[in-house]
């Protein structure tokens, strides 16, 4: 039966559905110039959420086993929401110019915020399902939030079908491994696998729940959707879904792979290393040939999501922990990148073509400084954050057996390097296109302050990364 | 308190003074200055070069060897600068001294019209430090710096007049012909390193009985080859550079493009003798490889006659000189050989005098014909220039070996010396220095003839004042056009604005002194050195060497100038200069006819056998031939454009190629998580 | 006194955090930009110089208390060691030895000298270019100093930045593809050094380079680490055939940045042998040190025939240094053979001789790309057929640019002859044939250089533009001069250089002949 | 009496139609939906096979959720295609490609 | 009998299933689809599973279905437009269904499924399938119960941000305007002067 734990343990979440129904019902009360409220309050929100999540009470585990509160769970949602709350600040300007800074909007961002952090929570198959549910609704709603833009209504189209697609390929895997294991319980099914009854059906399913989480990711095969969604949607919504859900993403994974089926780990892992290599090599070549900004990141995205399995091929705690890194390092880093976009663009000129950025050097100093940062970051050159957790996912795998996993990583980061070094060329050696104005609106000092700060982020975390990794390392049972 | 030590430093460290206050502070001294302070320091060197050879010569002394300073220690390697003086050194220190005094005198007549006077100053004085640095040296690392030195100094001297296309790439030609022989002779540095552990001669000396014989070196499997001929062969490379033997002979000819002075004191008396010099220094190793004596001589045989035969088809009054120069070097090398080491420094010594006085000479005819150089337009000048004349026929008459003139007892001692030998290769050897007493004699009366008698073949025209100093660049560019005879450079050749006339005193002082040791040295100094034990100790000669042979027969100068009167090589000489008189004081026309009857050898001879076109094909066109494919070939196209940008390429192909699978088409999508779908299950199936 | 500050550190972050006023300062103001980027400079030289007391006074502490022999790398002053990531025990150690300090002694030297020469020629973007230069001394100095690998790669790939920056913004027409080429190029070595690091933490547990240097490995593991260290450095150095990223970059960048480069950059691979290969994995290194050997030969001779043929000055001088980095990798390789083969003295003098090799290339091919800039500020060409004669109207620029031509070509007295003197000494002791392509440089390499300096310097005026040359202002004079002396001090005065890098150099030679097959 | 054996094969045949469906259809957006319902039925039938051949509920709860958020689904998916519908008057698969590479 | 049944299910669901793929016209495929529910539900009455049985049918055929024909009417798409090349991509597609097929059976392993008993149905100890399952979903399963609601409530809005907007041009009655409107604005009260002869102005 219920008792007060659960609830308190459920805190966080049961607060944050609060704070959504009140906003719901808020913004219908509010004035479109009165929005603003509406933006300051879910960001609030968000916070006393992140405040409560780091507050030790509770159990570890709630409704018996169907929720699950530990140290993983608590560090991925602070970042969940953190990165949330960034891509919120960042985003006003943006919907204000295009008519699109609707309550749905924060509404639906922060529904899916709280599906990423029940999946993240996740102590059960139905946990899982529905937690992605909540999370893939309220993005297909977002995608298509821009009514007027045939783009985005495709984009939505691709990723709804897809992800529905995908969605019933992951629930015909759950049946099997329920039928297998007899449970829909994580803690039962990691049982039975390790005891190995109906191995064959297990692993059946097994393929399936890759599959499944291989879309969530955007591994190849099953990234097609990503670039189209990317470009396609508002860039205020691609940042949303280009940086937190990755987060949630691993944590699905932490909870199935790991919680879940870590008996029969040998298979998933090769899968994984199979579908990390394949991620790469396109994630990486395809992005060489693009010439839209979101859509290259979108690409670069996709090759990150292979380094990020690269550390759980091992299935070893080091390499959660170095994914998980992984992911922090880089929903952090995609926020900025798709930050300065939403900053550079502005009302009837989506800064996303990359030839928009020519000659920002000399435009706009400070903006092509962050954006060289960000690039240098996500192509892994120390001493910037993204270059550590590439450093912890080749640690972990370069040992005998897996050895040739790092060296296929690194020679793709040779060939991911080009692309983003041509952004910072683009904007130092190019010269400024004909008539392209100072592109940065005075307005918005708070968003131009933060940003600063999170691009800044990237260079002081490159420098003082340790407390974090030992973070990650302690909440997966890794003693230094 | 004067010690030695103090001495010897003063005789090195004056030229360099005079060279440091004349180049760096030459706008400030100006000329008279820079002359004055460079002079000084030489007579001061020369002073106590004669000093200190007094003390050698009466063994107030001894032997002298000191390290001054450490250049570096590095375990058990170190290298430092030290002076080892004893009669040999005491020799070329004199030697060295005295002619540089000379020229630095000569110079100021012959310069003084030059805008790069005090430059040029500086440069002689700063030779005559690198050369006194090379010569007192008791180590092979000095040795080197003093050998690379003079290399560079030469160099600039070459080119001093930078303007001329000729200048500056003879000078180029010069420093790297003469870094081919040094390839060889750091290789042999590092190879008595190797075997001794050690670069002071001291130590490689002592031991080199005991440590070179058995030791082989095994390059070529199957082929050892001794040490001491490894050794020797190699440094000898380095010698032929410096001394311009066969086949490393091509720069000397060329170095005539530098200032007269530079051509005497550098190209003739001392430096091109640095690798006789060695030689003779490094006996105690030459002799421990008789194969390394044999290629020594069959080296300098070589040169002897056969750059003797080219100076007969010149017309550059230098150039005829500069070839004598190298066959008398040839002869000098042929006694190194015949390990007759104290008759090459012999030789060295009187050929340094005579050679000298040679080139002054020509130098004095040359500024009295306004730079004009060939022969053809000369002739006559007797009546011109008195001094010149006489001193021109004294140092001819020493050349040409005339008994009782310092170059008879020299060359005939090494021709005896090459006669006694037995070593493989003296029966060639032989052959040749005694055709070179021909060979010698005729060019040089030839030179003589041309230069001096006969009737005139050039016109004094008196010039109008319209036409002078005409515009800089044309005549700049023309051939023979020196930038401080402008004046003179548009005229047709053999046409004089005024008569040509004596040189005045500075020049023809030194012709003066230079003289009166080519006459009378050898009389005077050949008992001791040749057949006395001046040189114990210094010169290590095994037992029964040549020398010893002849001391058995030696009954003073007046004795060897009767038995030189018989000998083979007087009546050689005497043919040649008889031929050369018949021709070219009565019957110009036999010339001509020669060279028509024996064009093809004419002509070789003209291309110098074409040794310099040879390397320049070779070694010039070929290197950048072999340069340009290698990097055509090598790094654009193979690894720039093949493999770095070709990899670059096939990325984007590939790309290109992937972005297609990226239809926009919802059902590929679709198709392909299908796909990825049914390839995992089949994974697993085939897994299982 | 100053044995116990933090030097190291100061070496490094002021001219990192130098550049923030610099940026400040902005390029509306370039002259204050200037001002504090060569304060700043020059006062980090001054450190470094403070440090170099503070080295010897430490050492001869040590020798005082005859302190006992640590073993390799382990005798390091200076040191600063702190935990900077406690979960991989990666810690930000410093230290030097002697080595080290020759090293960072250039670093500082030429940074000023840099910054004084970019004083005029670079007009545009002072500030950022200023900046640009004192971030990549600060990381440069980072890697002399690094005892920990990864602190040491963090160093040694930031430091691509700032050079990307400096080429493809101040670079000539091709510098996005110049520089474009460096980075990946780099980056594509050294990323296979990462991994090999990596597998050591997996073996060790520890990134000290002492440790590494400690740790037993097999022979397949040393074969494999060997070649991801080869890449690396070989890349940096550079070796044939993975040279060709340096000509282009040499050709595009900037003045200020091709001396940076030449005199300061390449030397980090040769370190990397030193500090790496050698320590971390001797069998292998020996075992394929022909490998090394060939690939320096070809460097010696082969890249000297391409350079004889280049059209361009910069992409002349670019190869000659390739040419003369060959000697420091022979030198390296040739010791480690040496002393395996039980002949300690030749190794040492080997290792001396590549060092210093190093050190004297720093200068001369600093000067002569310095002598390049000179020329190339004036005419804006770097064709060697727009020129010719400009001795005439240039005197004073020909007298140094003759003396550093000599210098390039090995000259005694100067400093280029010492370290190629030693590296063929040695050289001939492990095999006279490969002694005697080593010393071919004595023909090859005086062949290219004085055919520039005949077709650049001498001869007749070549046209009106050179006709109109003035000569060299104080300012480049004075970078010149600087230079000069340097060339000729260390030509005629080796030994402190030799003091310096001995105890160092001993250590190593120790080390090495010492098996850690597992 | 039918096996589990017999369910577990129609539900993977109706897999794989759905899976046919899904990309035989190269025009109409809708029915891929149905398909796509059709796969959910497939995985009902497992859950529902399996509770009962378990013996256990749970099965058949997740069928009960599945059908909740199935609903949900195509609310949102319908919604979508009417908002695609309104901007491109054209729910054809093989037209909707302006975004690709 | 049950066995009967089962197969003639079986049958007719997948048959309309392969009709709801194959059928040109969506609105035919609908009531096909519908028509396979119906057999589904069939199945699950048959394995006993009673309320999921009518719960799909409500659900689906009740809700579901009808809002898919709605959409259907509502963009009316020509059929005959919708089935261009269907013929041409048929075998593909009828191959690699038949490709997962045999993976998919072959992976399973009937031969252990077949083996399971058929337990006791513990539903009827539990009073009724339904009571079983509400036990389970309202004690055990109550957490995700709740986050269901969620999601339809998201389904809700977005939904309704999708697709609702406001037409410009459309006259609708305001009752919140009716019902606030004041006396005053209903009617006008205009004072004027008295119409009256003056002298003077009599034309």
């Amino acid at each position: 039966m219920i008792s007060l734990n659960d609830i308190l343990t459920l805190l966080p979440e049961s607060f944050l559905t609060v704070a959504i129904c009140a906003l719901l019902l808020l913004d219908l009360f509010l004035k479109p110039s009165q929005r603003s409220v509406t933006h300051y309050l879910s960001i609030v929100a968000l916070a006393v959420t992140g405040w409560l999540v780091l507050q030790h009470f509770g159990t570890p585990t709630a409704f018996g086993g169907m929720f699950v509160r530990d140290g993983i769970a608590s560090i991925l949602k602070v970042f969940v929401l953190l990165t949330s709350a960034l891509v919120f600040v960042y985003a006003r300007p943006y919907l204000r110019d295009r008519g699109l800074f609707v309550g749905e909007y924060y509404v639906l961002c922060l529904f899916a915020v709280l599906g990423m952090m029940l999946l993240i929570s996740a102590g059960n198959l139905v946990m899982v399902y529905l937690g992605l549910e909540l999370l893939a609704l309220s993005s297909y709603a977002l995608v298509a939030l821009n009514r007027d833009s045939p783009l985005s209504s495709e984009a939505a189209m691709k990723y709804f079908v897809l992800g529905a697609l995908a969605s019933g390929m992951l629930l015909y895997g759950m049946s099997m491994i329920y039928g297998a294991s007899g449970s829909l319980d994580l803690a039962t099914i990691h049982k039975a696998a390790a005891e190995g009854t109906q191995r064959g059906l297990l692993l059946f399913g097994v393929v399936f729940v890759v599959v499944g989480l291989a879309f969530k990711f955007g591994a190849a095969p099953f990234h097609m959707w990503l670039p189209d969604v990317y470009q396609g949607a508002p860039t205020a919504v691609t940042a949303f879904i280009g940086s937190a859900p990755k987060l949630a993403a691993f944590g699905m994974a932490y909870r199935l792979l790991e919680s879940g089926l870590d008996g029969v780990g040998g298979h998933w892992q090769l899968m994984l290393a199979v579908l990390a290599v394949l991620s790469l090599a396109i994630g990486n070549i395809a992005a060489i040939m693009q010439s839209n900004l979101k859509r290259m990141l979108a690409y670069s995205t996709i090759s990150h999501v292979g380094f990020l399995f690269l550390g759980l091929v091992n299935g070893q705690p080091e390499g959660y922990a170095a994914a998980m890194f992984y992911a922090i390092s880089y929903a952090l880093t995609a926020a900025v990148a798709f930050g300065l976009i939403l900053l550079l663009s502005r009302a009837g000129f989506e800064a996303e073509e990359i030839e928009d950025y020519k000659g920002l050097g000399q435009r706009a100093p400070w903006y092509a400084f962050l954006m060289a940062l960000t690039m240098f970051s996500l192509a892994g050159v120390p001493p910037l954050f993204g270059f550590f957790g590439k450093l912890l996912v080749l640690k972990a795998v370069a040992v005998p057996g897996t050895l040739w996993l790092a060296i296929t990583g690194a020679v793709f980061a040779i060939i991911g390097i080009y692309y983003y070094l041509r952004i910072v060329k683009v904007m130092y050696f190019d010269d400024p296109a004909e008539g392209a104005a100072a592109i940065v609106k005075p307005a918005d000092a708070p968003m131009r302050a933060v940003i600063s700060i999170n691009a800044l982020a990237l260079l002081v975390l490159g420098l003082t990364w340790g407390p974090l990794y030992g973070w990650c390392a302690r909440a997966l049972g890794i003693t230094p | 308190m004067i010690t030695p030590k103090l001495i010897l430093l003063v005789i090195a460290l004056a030229p360099l003074f005079g060279a440091i206050v004349a180049g760096l502070f030459g706008r400030q001294v100006g000329r008279a200055g820079a002359h004055t302070v460079t002079i000084a320091g030489v007579a001061v060197s020369f002073l106590l070069s004669c000093y200190v050879l007094y003390q050698e010569s009466t063994g107030g002394w001894g032997v002298f060897n000191e390290n001054l300073y450490t250049w570096f220690e590095i375990g058990p390697l170190s290298a430092h600068v030290g002076f080892l003086v004893d009669r040999l050194t005491a020799v070329m220190m004199v030697v060295v001294t005295s002619v540089s005094l000379l020229v630095h005198i000569y110079t100021i007549g012959y310069m003084h019209e030059d805008p790069g006077y005090q430059r040029f100053f500086s440069y002689i004085s700063l030779f005559t430090f690198s050369m006194l640095m090379l010569v007192m040296s008791n180590n092979f690392m000095q040795l080197f710096f003093g050998w690379e030195a003079v290399g560079l100094v030469s160099y600039l001297l070459i080119g001093f007049w930078f303007k001329r296309p000729t200048a500056i790439f003879a000078n180029m030609k010069a420093f790297l012909v003469n870094r081919v022989g040094d390839f060889g002779f750091l290789l042999g540095i590092a190879a008595v390193l190797f075997w001794f552990g050690s670069l002071d001669y001291a130590v490689v000396f002592k031991s080199a009985d005991a440590v070179l014989p058995g030791k082989t070196l095994e390059v070529l499997a199957g082929h050892p080859w001794e040490a001491a001929t490894v050794i020797g062969v190699l440094l000898f490379i380095g010698a032929m550079g410096k001394s311009a033997q066969v086949p490393l002979h091509v720069w000397l000819p060329d170095s005539m493009e530098g200032p007269t002075p530079i051509s005497a004191l550098i190209h003739a008396a001392t430096m091109v003798t640095a690798g006789i010099f060695m030689v003779a220094r490094m006996s105690p190793l030459y002799e421990l490889s008789e194969t390394a004596l044999s290629f020594v001589m069959i080296i300098g045989a070589t040169t002897a006659l056969f750059t003797g035969l080219i100076g007969i088809v010149q017309n550059d009054v230098k150039r005829v000189v500069a070839y004598s120069t190298l066959s008398q070097l040839g002869y000098m090398t042929v006694a190194l050989g015949v390990s007759a080491y104290s008759a090459a420094i012999f030789h060295l010594m009187t050929h340094a005098f005579f050679k000298a006085l040679l080139f002054l000479g020509a130098g004095s005819v040359i500024m009295a014909m306004h730079h004009e150089q060939d022969v053809r337009y000369m002739g006559g000048l007797k009546k011109y220039m008195p001094i010149t004349f006489i001193t021109g026929w004294i140092g001819t008459l020493a050349l040409t070996g005339f008994p009782g003139f310092s170059g008879f007892f020299s060359k005939d001692a090494i021709i005896e010396a090459v006669h006694e030998s037995h070593r493989f290769g003296s029966g060639y050897a032989y052959f040749c220095v005694l055709i070179g007493v021909f060979v010698t004699a005729l060019y040089s009366f030839r030179l003589i003839y041309l230069t001096y008698h006969g009737k005139e073949r050039f016109v004094v025209e008196h010039k109008d004042p319209a036409h002078g100093h005409g515009d800089h660049a044309n005549h700049a560019r023309a051939e023979h056009a020196d930038d401080h005879a402008d004046d003179h450079g548009h005229h047709a050749p053999g046409h004089l604005e005024h008569a040509p006339h004596e040189s005045p005193w500075v020049v023809t002082l030194p012709l003066i002194l230079l003289a009166i040791p080519s006459a009378i040295i050898g009389w005077l100094t050949i008992g001791p050195m040749l057949f006395g034990d001046y040189f114990a100790g210094a010169i290590v000669v095994k037992e029964g060497g040549p020398l010893a042979e002849l001391a058995h027969e030696w009954h003073g100068p007046w004795a060897m100038v009767l038995h030189g009167l018989m000998a083979p090589p007087f009546w050689l000489a005497l043919a040649g200069f008889a031929v050369a008189t018949y021709v070219y004081m009565f019957n110009r026309s036999v010339a001509d006819r020669a060279a028509t009857m024996f064009a093809p050898l004419y002509r070789l001879l003209q291309n110098k056998y074409g040794i310099d076109d040879l390397y320049f094909a070779v070694f010039a066109r070929g290197g950048l031939k072999l340069g340009r494919g290698l990097w055509r070939g090598g790094d654009v196209a193979v690894i720039d454009d093949g493999i770095v940008n070709g990899s670059a390429a096939l990325v984007r192909g590939i790309a290109a190629r992937v972005r297609r699978v990226q239809s926009g088409y919802l059902y590929h999508y679709a198709f392909a998580m299908i796909l990825g779908l049914i390839v995992l299950l089949a994974g697993l199936w085939l897994a299982r | 006194m100053f044995a116990n500050w933090p030097l190291l550190s100061l070496l490094i972050w002021l001219p990192i955090l130098g550049a923030i006023p610099v940026l400040l300062a902005g390029d509306k103001r370039p002259g204050a930009a200037r001002a504090i980027a060569l304060g700043v400079a020059v006062l980090t030289f001054v450190v470094s110089l403070a440090m170099l007391s503070g080295f010897n006074h430490a050492v001869a502490d040590a020798l005082a208390r005859s302190a006992p022999d640590l073993g390799l790398l382990k005798n390091m002053y200076l040191q600063e060691n702190v935990l900077w990531i406690e979960a991989l025990n990666v810690r930000y150690h410093l230290g030097v030895d002697g080595i080290s300090v020759a090293l960072v002694l250039l670093t500082t030297f030429t940074s000023v000298l840099v910054i004084v020469l970019g004083w005029g020629s670079v007009d545009e973007k002072v500030s950022q270019y200023m900046a640009a230069m004192l971030v990549l001394e600060g990381l440069m100095v980072g890697v002399f100093c690094a005892l920990d690998a990864l602190l040491f790669y963090v160093f040694f790939e930031g430091m691509l930045i700032p050079m990307f920056i400096l080429i493809g913004v101040w670079g000539g027409a091709r510098r996005v593809y110049a520089t474009l080429k460096f980075f990946i190029y780099t980056f594509f070595g050294s990323i296979f050094m990462l991994i090999g690091l990596l597998y050591l933490y997996f073996k060790t547990g520890t990134f000290e380079l002492a440790e590494l240097a400690q740790v037993s490995l097999s022979a397949q593991e040393q074969a494999w680490l060997f070649f991801a260290f080869l890449i690396a450095f070989a890349v940096k150095v550079p070796m044939w055939p993975v040279h060709t990223w340096l000509p282009d970059a040499h050709v595009e960048a900037p003045t200020g940045g091709s001396v940076v480069l030449a005199a300061i950059m390449l030397k980090i691979g040769g370190y990397g042998f030193i500090r790496f290969s050698l320590p971390i994995v001797p069998d292998a290194s020996t075992e394929y040190a022909w490998v090394v050997i060939a690939m320096s030969l070809i460097a010696v001779v082969y890249v000297g025939y391409v350079a004889l043929v280049q059209e361009d000055m910069k992409k002349l001088i670019a190869y000659s240094s390739i040419a003369h980095m060959g000697f420091v990798t022979l030198g390296i390789f040739i010791s480690l053979a040496l002393a395996r083969g039980g002949n300690a003295n030749g190794a040492a003098i080997g290792i001396q001789g590549a060092m210093v090799q190093m050190i004297s290339h720093g200068f001369i091919s600093g000067a002569m790309f310095a002598s390049v800039g000179v020329l190339y500020d004036r005419l804006h060409t770097r064709m060697i057929r727009d020129y010719g004669g400009v001795v005439n109207t240039m005197p004073r620029f020909a007298t140094f640019f003759v003396l550093f031509a000599m210098a390039n070509c090995g000259l005694p007295g100067t400093s280029g002859f010492v370290g190629e003197f030693w590296v063929i000494l040695a050289a001939f002791q492990h095999n006279p044939l490969v002694g005697a392509l080593a010393a071919f440089t004595l023909i090859i390499g005086a062949a290219y250089t004085l055919w520039l300096v005949k077709r650049v310097i001498f001869g007749e005026v070549a046209n009106d533009k050179v006709a109109q040359l003035k000569d060299m202002d104080a300012r480049e004079t004075f970078v010149l001069a600087t230079l000069a002396v340097a060339v000729l001090l260390f030509g005629l005065w080796p030994q402190p250089l030799g003091n310096l890098m001995d105890a160092p150099i001993a250590e190593l030679v120790k080390h090495i002949v010492i098996s850690k097959g597992a | 009496m039918i096996s589990l054996a017999h369910f577990i094969v129609l539900g993977t045949i109706l897999f794989c139609i759905s899976v046919a469906g899904i990309f035989i259809n190269r025009k109409n957006v809708i029915v891929l939906l149905m398909a796509i319902e059709l796969m959910l039925l497939a995985v009902n039938m497992n859950f529902v096979a399996f509770s009962r051949y378990l013996g256990d509920p749970a099965g058949q709860v997740f069928v009960f959720f599945i059908l909740t958020v199935a609903a949900a689904e195509s609310a949102i998916g319908l919604a979508i295609l009417v908002v695609l519908f309104r901007n491109r008057a054209t729910i054809n698969v093989a037209e909707i490609d302006s975004m690709k590479g | 009998m049950t066995q009967i049944l089962f197969y003639a299910f079986a049958a007719v669901l997948v048959a309309s299933a392969l009709a709801v793929i194959t059928l040109k016209n969506s609105v035919h495929a609908a009531l096909s689809l519908v028509l396979t529910f119906f057999t589904a539900a069939g199945i699950w009455i048959l394995m006993e599973a009673e309320f999921l049985g009518l719960a799909l049918i409500v659900v689906y055929v009740g809700a579901v279905m009808v809002l898919f024909l709605f959409v259907v009417m509502m963009l009316d798409i020509k059929p005959e437009s919708m089935r261009e090349g269907f013929i041409r991509f048929l075998p593909v597609g009828v191959i690699v269904a038949v490709i997962m097929l045999v993976e998919m059976l072959s992976l399973i392993g009937l031969k252990s499924l077949q083996a399971v008993p058929l337990p006791e149905n513990p539903a009827i100890a539990a009073g009724g399938n339904t009571a079983w399952l509400g036990k389970a979903l309202f004690t055990q399963f109550l957490l995700p119960f709740e986050i269901a609601a969620l999601i339809l409530t998201v389904a809700l809005i977005a939904a309704v941000t999708l697709t609702l907007r406001k037409r410009s041009g459309v006259r609708t009655q305001k009752p919140s305007e009716q019902v606030l409107v004041q006396r005053n604005e209903r009617l006008r009260v205009v004072k004027m002067a008295s119409e009256g002869p003056k002298s003077g102005d009599a034309a």
